[in-house]
């Protein structure tokens, strides 16, 4: 046990990763000699050798696509892509190669890819550089996307994700970065108890009036607004999704169905966001159950805005607890306005038949 | 280094390409070339031409097929054979080849049954033969993807020590395609030892080479600082002496190099396209008279060998494979219902599961009168008995899922 | 009046816009002396000049590109991608450029580019050739995604496509290309009232039991199953969704408040397809009006599957009203299973407090 | 054309680059380049080292102020004066120019108030500058996509008949892309006038040229049939002659042309960047001795110009501009919150007025103390009085979020 940032956690990970498995290769920009813009990858490649962490040539659809040749060969490379932004060179062999290779050859072709994202804002960086592109990813078959939100899980996932046949995306809440926590080094991800599967939420804090759902860097957001609204006396369970695709619906579900209320945060813009698939898978599977219809609290249907607007698009504690006043019917931003189409929003009469 | 003033040569000439078999089967002398087939004697020339009169005749049966609705859809190799043959018969078991979807001859020195080149186009499943087997990727459809997973995997035998190289095939059009581009700074940059061979066919679709470039392929090799070769692409002996040359340079350690095999795709684009809405079939005369077949029977024919025997020789071994793939081909099993989930994923995957489940429970309803799988006639079994409900599939193909290879026959009036 | 295809009305209605603007410039691969693969451009390049009808290198990148150029340069560029599958490289180009100029130069910079991709399956076509990748295009905000669903809107829609301001993502239903019908090609969509604004859906059926939500080749799918269900005395209202992002959220609202049931059925992926926006939006809006959970029947998650397979892929019009079935609580494809969540979805005990 | 078994050139040498004014101030002949700069006399060759002199203060006040919070992020041109001085002289004002996200010197020779350049780095807006009115586009950010843009630009110039002429710049790391490979692929396919500039400061980040290519980056251009040359990036007149000489070829119809400016940069990648990790002290001294400031000053003093007063106007020069940038950038205006909605869309968009709606009304709640726009605190407003609730920011920054430039003074830890 050691206090360790998240940086560290996800070095220590990889480190134990490689360690383990001699076909583990790190791929990307600046990651060899830099350590990476983020020092993810500090020191790996002073102890590993340059033929371990191989600094590539500046071009993401160049790295995945040799990362899939390496894959062919039998390595598992891990690749890292420097910002958010600019994984989308890297797409058409995301999405048509990586995702489909086993597919398509009917699994005599595995693809034990970990693609690294450090992801989200909240860092106060120019454009490209704070986006969230995950439900890009969650909508592809083919792939499974996760996200850590603590040192300790940072530590655990990367080596399941690497250790994992199928190609992962990894995503990193890098405004977590420089968080501090006890890492439990020692732990074998592949045998300890202890360490939930990958593909697992988790109740990162139990509560019986809301089930507020939320993924990596809103995972601390959520537990604050959590522990706000505690002190006005509304327990909201906290649901740290972990995998977001596959979803761990049995875990939603089962939250919800005491609950009966559901509030989804993300900072990627709402339209089509994640948000949107837990709401209408959780809505399926609960409907009975439900006394509002969810609510999603999310970034806004904008481009990244430059950064002294960031907070405003970003879901913060105020926003999300709003969002739990409208699941509860309590008076919100949206109450009292007529004509506004919030209104007619759960909180009013059953209409039913 | 100065502005270059002078226009570049046409990048579909052929005048400056090295060969050793002329178009009229004149056998010239290459210094650069010759060493590398000195052990290739009239024997070996002859199976070089047997494999290329085999995997013609599997094109040309694999376009009927199409046209009897056995194969949704074919892309033609006629006249891009002693490309392949030439560059495949220079390669070891333990190299590996990334191919696009054209490189049916490839295949064919590959060993690999022509069924499974089939099993593709007809719709029965996404790739056919297991790469792993054969050492050779599945046929890349995406234009250009496959030369990044060449340069990687390339890269991964120079960090096992190996001399295995890689080969990887693409078209003219394929070279604009950033994916290309960068397979090549990354195999420069890694000294990855992978060979780029590229067909230039003259055609991407539509559009001649002149679209893509100005100036000859080979040079956009040296450009990344790449050695490259323009070869006749129609000369099987030249294509298989240079593709040991460079294949022998790229094993030495001295990273990666590249062929432009200048060749001309004979036939549509695939058995969708129709040429004779943009080729000037002056043009096809001329590629006609460069047949790479045509050539080496020439060439055999002046040292002696009896034109007829030749040709039955030819003949025999092109007719037992064709009337296999003929008798073959409708029994390629079509994939099951439940098929559909397989593969998706290595390890288990919860969603899928689901959906799989909830499929089969779909499916079930229609079992009382019928098995789901290849005989299910399942839209004739639905509960209310309701046509319009059930029994025709309203989107176009006949109602048996399970059946004969009725979408695949479709769509066919669009060039892909 | 006259009867043409599908393919023909689009040929045509890009036919208008070229007189109209001679800004207007066609760029692709095979659209020139080819007209296309789909023959939409047909003649084009004869009439109008090599100038304004552009065979373009084998790039997609390069493509979409280049067109921003054009349209820094004043041209609206209409841009064909030849299959679905093929739009990937040109991700980064979308996603990060066109969707954001404008944004990004706070209104400088406009980009009424139109992206025309045929999408969709049924076809019998090999891998790539019939994706329904219309919700990573939703999902990004910047960009407006639509798609016609016969000849007359087919006219219409891409000439509203090509005349607005902001880039637009065309999807067109490749396999009802050779559906024929009426199409009134006097029509001027800019004045005629009779021609609805570019992203507002349609309904193409009243009804009263249930809200079928549809758009592209569904829609006629839709409509067959809504005539079949008639037949069986239900009465289902379809809604052709025309415009996927915006979503026209009023029309689906105002639709739901009435029947009290949604069924959405769409081609691509389940995961983070359009159904769970849509699923989830109307929940929001009409919570308290719902009889049952919204109903998704769409592509199951996986790649697009070989050509003999389609079929099974595809919702058709069994599947649709097995939907149907499910969201009016009828015996359905789920029932009477034991142990089946599905069982636990809408038609059970209202398990509310 | 033959296989090349000869080692190119490594791609950071300049050896072999065309040169006027050399390191120490000595002036070259170059048949190549003199023709395209007689008309530039001593006083202009003043202006040329003004014009420098004032982008390298402007860079090291931006450093200043982002070390003093008021800028978040800045990349330094520091070495990169006389590539891009010498280049954007030599452009007219009709033609366009797409630049990345280090030009501050091109943008300078445009006319554009510095401010503007700060404005993005602040991270009070996505861009500063309105392209139309500078025929400059904003900084792009992702690497090598403007290529593409300038060759779509380039082609709607010959598409309308004009004679103007479109430059892109770019670095060496950006060689590797696949846009810019396709950059190249279109403009040689349409013959667009346009002008690939490439600012090979042999470093991208931490990655040294060598990594992106084992050629000189140069040679890549001939490969697609594009006319290029090497020029010492750091000799302000040799850039401007290049760059004339290449736009005459580019606006007589004779299609894309490219330059490759060898250069240094003599920062850091950024001022998040600590290149002590990366970089050898050596190297960096070995281009100190080839400043491109330097040498037109000796240059200026051997040909009978006054050391001290030739410094002290140049000094003038750059202490006006910065004074006035110092003064200035805190007046940068901070985007108000509901500005967020702004220009996402040119034409009305329901869903995005329903979200702007919501987001005045969440903010309205705390109106009753404060006006929500620059001076709003709303942190402090909430109802319930819970800090824990409302006061603090919860993720970092302070809490007022119409403020001062909190965020953007973050995540400076990082190199990006
Ligand atoms: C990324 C991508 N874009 C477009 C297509 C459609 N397409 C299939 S083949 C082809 C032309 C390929 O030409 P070339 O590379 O010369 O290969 P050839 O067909 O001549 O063998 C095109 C445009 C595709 N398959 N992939
Ligand atoms: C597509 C993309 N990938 C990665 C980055 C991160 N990044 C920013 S600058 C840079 C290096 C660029 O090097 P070069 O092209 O030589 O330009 P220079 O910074 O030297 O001017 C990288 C990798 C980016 N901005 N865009
Ligand atoms: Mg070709
Ligand atoms: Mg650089």
């Amino acid at each position: 046990m050691s206090g360790i940032t998240f940086a560290k956690a996800l070095n220590e990970g990889l480190r134990r990763a490689m360690e383990r498995d001699p076909k583990v290769v790190l791929m990307g920009e600046d990651i060899g000699r830099l350590g990476g813009v983020f020092r993810i990858t500090d020191g790996l490649q002073k102890d590993f050798g340059e033929h371990r962490v191989l600094d590539t040539p500046l071009a993401e659809s160049g790295i995945v696509g040799t990362a899939v040749g390496l894959a062919y060969r039998g390595y598992r490379p891990v690749v890292e892509i420097q910002f958010d932004g600019f994984v989308y060179p890297a797409f058409d062999q995301i999405v048509a190669q990586v995702a489909k290779l086993h597919y398509r050859t009917r699994g005599r072709v595995v693809m034990p890819l970990t693609i690294r994202i450090p992801f989200g804002g909240g860092i106060g960086s120019p454009e490209h550089h704070s986006e969230a592109p995950e439900a890009y990813f969650a909508h592809t078959a083919g792939l499974r996307v996760v996200s850590p939100s603590n040192p300790q899980e940072a530590f655990t996932m990367i080596q399941q994700a690497i250790a994992c046949p199928d190609p992962v995306v990894f995503f990193e809440p890098k405004r977590r970065y420089h968080d501090t926590a006890e890492v439990d080094l020692d732990t074998e991800p592949a045998t300890d108890p202890r360490v939930l599967p990958m593909g697992s939420a988790r109740v990162v804090r139990p509560g019986t009036d809301a089930t507020l759902v939320v993924y990596g860097a809103m995972v601390k957001t959520a537990l604050d607004a959590a522990a706000a609204a505690a002190d006005e006396g509304t327990s909201i369970e906290v649901i740290d999704l972990r995998s977001l695709a596959p979803l761990d619906s049995a875990a939603l579900e089962a939250s919800v169905r005491r609950t009966g209320r559901l509030v989804i945060a993300h900072e990627a813009p709402r339209t089509g966001g994640l948000g949107a698939e837990i709401a209408a898978t959780v809505t399926e599977r609960c409907f009975d159950y439900l006394e509002h219809a969810p609510v999603r609290v999310t970034g806004f249907d904008i481009p990244y805005p430059p950064a002294k607007s960031e907070r405003h698009h970003q879901p913060d504690l105020d926003r999300i607890l709003d969002g739990v006043d409208r699941v509860l019917g309590r008076p919100n931003s949206l109450s009292g306005v007529p004509g506004n189409v919030a209104e007619a929003q759960g909180g009013g009469d059953d209409h039913r038949a | 280094m100065s502005l270059l003033d002078s226009t570049p040569p046409a990048p579909g000439s052929d005048d400056d390409v090295l060969r050793l078999i002329g178009p009229t089967g004149e056998r010239t002398a290459s210094p650069d070339l010759d060493p590398w087939v000195s052990d290739v004697d009239d024997a070996a020339l002859v199976r070089l031409l047997t494999d290329m009169a085999v995997v013609r005749r599997v094109d040309l049966e694999a376009t009927a097929l199409q046209r009897q609705g056995q194969v949704g859809l074919w892309p033609p190799l006629l006249g891009q054979e002693a490309a392949q043959i030439g560059s495949a018969r220079a390669l070891r078991t333990d190299d590996f080849i990334f191919p696009s979807y054209r490189e049916t001859g490839v295949a064919y020195c590959r060993g690999v049954d022509m069924l499974e080149v089939l099993r593709l186009w007809r719709g029965a499943a996404l790739s056919g033969w297991d790469p792993m087997e054969f050492g050779m990727g599945t046929a890349q459809i995406v234009i250009g993807a496959q030369t990044l997973h060449a340069a990687g995997y390339a890269l991964g035998t120079r960090l096992d020590g190996s001399d295995a190289a890689t080969i990887t095939y693409f078209g003219d059009g394929a070279t604009s395609q950033g994916d290309v581009n960068e397979a090549m700074v990354f195999a420069a940059s890694f000294q990855a030892p992978v060979l780029f061979f590229c067909q230039n066919n003259h055609w991407a679709i539509s559009e001649p080479v002149r679209v893509q470039a100005h100036a000859p392929l080979a040079g956009r090799a040296a450009g990344f600082g790449i050695p490259s070769v323009r070869v006749d692409g129609n000369d099987v002996l030249a294509c298989l002496a240079a593709t040991r040359r460079a294949l022998d340079r790229v094993r030495s350690g001295s990273g990666p190099a590249f062929i432009e095999a200048v060749t001309y795709r004979m036939g549509p684009h695939t058995t969708a396209d129709d040429p004779t809405r943009y080729r000037d079939p002056n043009e096809l005369d001329l590629w006609k008279a460069r047949d790479p077949l045509a050539r080496v029977e020439a060439y055999l024919v002046s040292r002696g060998h009896d034109p007829e025997e030749l040709r039955a020789q030819l003949q025999r071994a092109a007719d037992e494979v064709a009337a296999r793939l003929r008798r073959e081909v409708v029994r390629l099993p079509d994939p099951g219902p439940l098929d559909l989930f397989e593969h998706v994923y290595a390890a288990p995957h919860e969603q899928l599961e689901r959906e799989r489940r909830e499929y089969a429970l779909y499916l079930a309803q229609f079992e009382d009168q019928a098995q789901f799988g290849d005989q299910a006639q399942f839209g004739d079994q639905a509960r209310t008995g309701d046509d319009a409900r059930t029994g025709k599939n309203p989107d176009g193909g006949p109602g048996a899922p399970g059946g004969a290879a009725p979408s695949a026959a479709h769509g066919t009036e669009v060039a892909r």
